[in-house]
């Protein structure tokens, strides 16, 4: 046999040997993959809430905005002008503009006002633009405000800036939470990946021992705990997928309808087939440097 | 091909040394018989040859190396030459009696079948021929001993050191096991029995222990 | 000795024991209480939480209003009459008069609006009542603003049916987010307090069979075990208390910030006494239980 | 005291008859030494005295009480009064000597002064009395059967069962605690050993067992 060979048969002999230890302690084994996809299902929800999030918020964005007043007695030949000046603006992303005309009917509109309006002599409001920045960070948009205020025919900017300090706040509080969340969560699964393997190695103690004694090397005593422990950490992230399919199918139907209430059109989508596997792939390394700790502190003390 | 050199073994903890000032040679071929009171360090001598246990003055050396001072990757290749019969026999009780006797052949990388038909050879030699689906503690006392031993010769190793392998056997059955290691002595195996059953090997040469030392 | 001389010194060795135990394999019994706290943790900061936002909401709740327009007509012995039918309403906690002169100036205060309505010959803003219903389900409001609507001088009532719905919406996705992650993380309390227990008998298989094989009772097996499932479990519980007391610490200056924001002075407060005392019993109780459960399975198949 | 009564067992995937046809009385404060080859069923024997094992068919009656058909919550109260030497001794590797010998007498119950005094006693009279903190790894093989021993004896029960009590032991230890037994046997215990050194026990009553059966 060549050294190849030889590996190649020690890994895949090593392999039958894990799927017999998992097969021979069923219990045993379900209980820690259960415990590790509840660890790994939070996160992966997390993941999967956030990047829903995020395509939502690309949706919500355009209400933060700036609105520039013209001079009641600008032109449309002025407006004009300043839709070209902000149209060549790097830092904005989008215009509208608001006719004076439109912004009368739609206050006649308002409750209460209708009478009010009528008993104007002549259409007090002024020609309106809102427009989009690119930078939505509150900074970036009190510059960008005071810098507008600055143009020709505008008589009043408006930033509501309260509004842009409060979203920001929100989601600074959001991404505090979902990292406080990801620390415990983290330390659960190393713990019970560690646990795990613990477990296995001691009810196998006698084994390894023996073995030693009759001259296996490291590496053919740990061959089968790692590969347990790779087919375990894999099971608990398929576990966890499964999980995760079942709280989007479950709050699918109401986050819709909470959107719908915001006026928006947006469905809860599962996770996407990269983070699927990203999962997967992050649970068997798991599972594996947890068994390769668990071995490591026990071969080191044998 | 084993040489002890001024060994001596005194165990953490322990107050007094298990053994002490061992001085002698042991030639390719040889059967040697261990002996003396309980406590007296049989099993402690046999340890330090596949350096299990490591002497605390001397050298114990195996065909020239100072196995005391290997390192432990080093290990495994000393010991895949070595069959070892346990004082406490170590079987393991979630296995059958076959891959109990499997585990040397799978340890040394054998190939599947070779290691099969060579397992149940070794059963068959110690009369456990149809058991080879037991488990062990299916197995009564002396059987478990046979079972220790059909291990322990399974890959034919070139030294075999037996930890008293037939304290739980009948006259009778220790005949017959004492007779596999003296087959194996006359095929050119080394063979270091520590036992208090010494008519069971005629003629053999003995090393015998007295609180650690030897006597004579 | 007397039985119940007996019966306490039983339980006195079989604690020792039990604390023997876990001092044996510290690091062991330490990974176990981890595990268990972090699973632990998260629900009680949960519950900590939903008990501050009860709290908020209480602050928040007079945003959830009904507003009442008098017809412009009425003077104000009209408006002092509405006001006592208000006051008298048993639906009704809270009413807040605003009469038509300050309406008229903040509305000059408006951007935009100051030169509007210096050009008005008479204030067109009507008397107004906001009050605040004693009952804000959707469904109640709905009732109270149609009562409301049949006052006389009454000439239009708001209800901003909309964000009630949606405030609804959002409690009931909360709820719907707690229910989800306390099944999950009670799924993973269990896991784990019965696996961990699993560990231990697991290593005592030994000793166990021993002492029957001695003469033992089972209760004389069990005791030292259930002691210290329950003595881990109140660990655990402690740990996860810390957990909590460390997440109030850390997230009560950013989420104080951002209730200043929206106006409110308010600050997190840690779980009650109560609380903690429920945390400690449920998680002892909870390593009792894992490991009785264990033990069950154990001693019935020797 | 303990009577046989056509006795039978068969285990559980075994092929033949461990023991078959078993009958025999033993009276209060018999020596009886159990004898026969390897795999002959004493083991079996022994084990369904204290209800370890059931027999298949027949019944066995300890102070006239079918013990085959005790209910579970009845066997501590029947063990309690039995020392036991079991073939492969059973000491926990993770309590010292003095906490080995002290198990039975901490599930009995007894007050922890009084059983400090007793297991002291104990270790002493198996020649283990300045080991009383070693750890069982730290024997060596004799010295962990003669702590098995102590256990059996240290809460002075009226009837032994020991199984090859001696097989690791050299002459001279093994005639001590032979004598141990024969002290026991003195004062009135009733004393089973399995054992194939009958030379230990002259005078003794003999059940010598053939492939599950009684000899003669
Ligand atoms: N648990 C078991 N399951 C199946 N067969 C068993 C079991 N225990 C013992 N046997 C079989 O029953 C027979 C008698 O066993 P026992 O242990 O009583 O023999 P023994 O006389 O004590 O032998 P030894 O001197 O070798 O200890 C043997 O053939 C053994 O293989
Ligand atoms: N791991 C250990 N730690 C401390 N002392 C030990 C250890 N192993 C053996 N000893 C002591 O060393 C001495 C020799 O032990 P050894 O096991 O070599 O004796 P032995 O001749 O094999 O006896 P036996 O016939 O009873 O097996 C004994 O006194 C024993 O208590
Ligand atoms: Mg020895
Ligand atoms: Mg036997």
């Amino acid at each position: 046999m060549t050294a190849l060979a030889r590996w190649i048969a020690g890994h895949r002999s090593a392999a039958r040997e894990a799927v017999r230890r998992l097969a021979y302690a069923p219990l045993n084994a379900s209980l820690a993959i259960l415990a590790m996809a509840v660890s790994l299902a939070l996160p992966a929800i997390g993941q999967m809430l956030l990047g829903n999030a995020l395509g939502l918020a690309e949706q919500v964005a355009p209400t933060l905005e700036i609105s520039l007043f013209l001079s009641p007695d600008a032109g449309r030949p002025a407006a004009e002008q300043v839709r070209r000046r902000l149209g060549a603006h790097p830092g904005i992303k989008g215009i509208r503009f608001l006719p004076r005309e439109e912004t009368l009917a739609r206050m006649k509109g308002a409750a209460g006002l209708g009478e009010v309006i009528d008993a104007l002599p002549r259409n007090p409001f002024p020609d309106a633009f809102t427009v989009r920045p690119a930078d939505t960070a509150p900074a970036a948009m009190d510059a960008l405000a005071a810098e507008l205020r600055r143009l020709p025919q505008v008589e009043h900017v408006q930033l509501d800036s309260a509004w842009t300090r409060r979203l920001d706040a929100l989601l600074r509080l959001g991404r505090l939470g979902i990292l406080l969340l990801a620390g415990l969560l983290g330390l659960g699964v190393v713990a019970i990946a560690f646990s795990t393997a613990r477990l296995q190695v001691s009810t196998r103690t006698a084994e390894i021992e023996l073995s030693r004694l009759l001259g296996a090397t490291d590496a053919f005593v740990r061959r089968p705990f790692l590969w347990a422990g790779a087919l375990q950490g894999l099971l608990a992230g398929l576990a966890a997928l499964a999980v995760v399919a079942a709280v989007t199918f479950w709050l699918r139907g109401p986050l819709a309808e909470a959107a719908s209430l915001y006026g928006l059109e947006w469905q809860l989508r599962g996770p996407a087939a990269g983070d699927a596997a990203t999962v997967l792939t992050a649970a068997a390394a798991l599972g594996w440097l947890g068994t390769a700790l668990s071995l490591r502190r026990f071969l080191a003390n044998t | 091909m084993i040489e002890f050199r001024r060994v001596g073994k005194r165990y953490p903890g322990g107050g007094n040394d298990a053994v002490a000032d061992l001085e002698f040679r042991i030639d390719r071929g040889d059967l040697v018989v261990v002996g003396g009171h309980s406590g007296a360090g049989k099993s402690t001598l046999l340890k330090m040859i596949p350096a299990i246990e490591r002497p605390t003055v001397g050298a114990v050396l195996v065909e020239g190396q100072n196995v005391g001072a290997l390192r432990p990757s080093a290990l495994p290749f000393l010991r895949r030459n070595i069959g070892l019969v346990f004082q406490d026999q170590k079987l393991l009780f979630d296995r059958n009696a076959f891959e109990n006797v499997m585990l040397p052949l799978a340890i040394a990388g054998f190939p599947h079948r070779e290691a099969g038909r060579r397992v149940f050879a070794a059963l068959d030699k110690v009369g456990l021929g149809d058991r080879e689906r037991a488990m062990p503690s299916a197995l009564s006392g002396g059987e478990q001993q046979r079972l220790a031993i059909a291990r322990a010769v399974v890959h034919r190793p070139a030294l075999l050191l037996a930890d008293e392998p037939t304290a739980h056997l009948d006259p009778e059955t220790a005949a017959a096991v004492g007779g596999i290691f003296l087959d194996f002595h006359r095929v050119g195996v080394t063979v270091l029995v520590a036992t208090y059953d010494r008519s069971l090997f005629p003629g053999a040469r003995r090393l015998d222990l007295d609180h650690g030392r030897l006597r004579g």
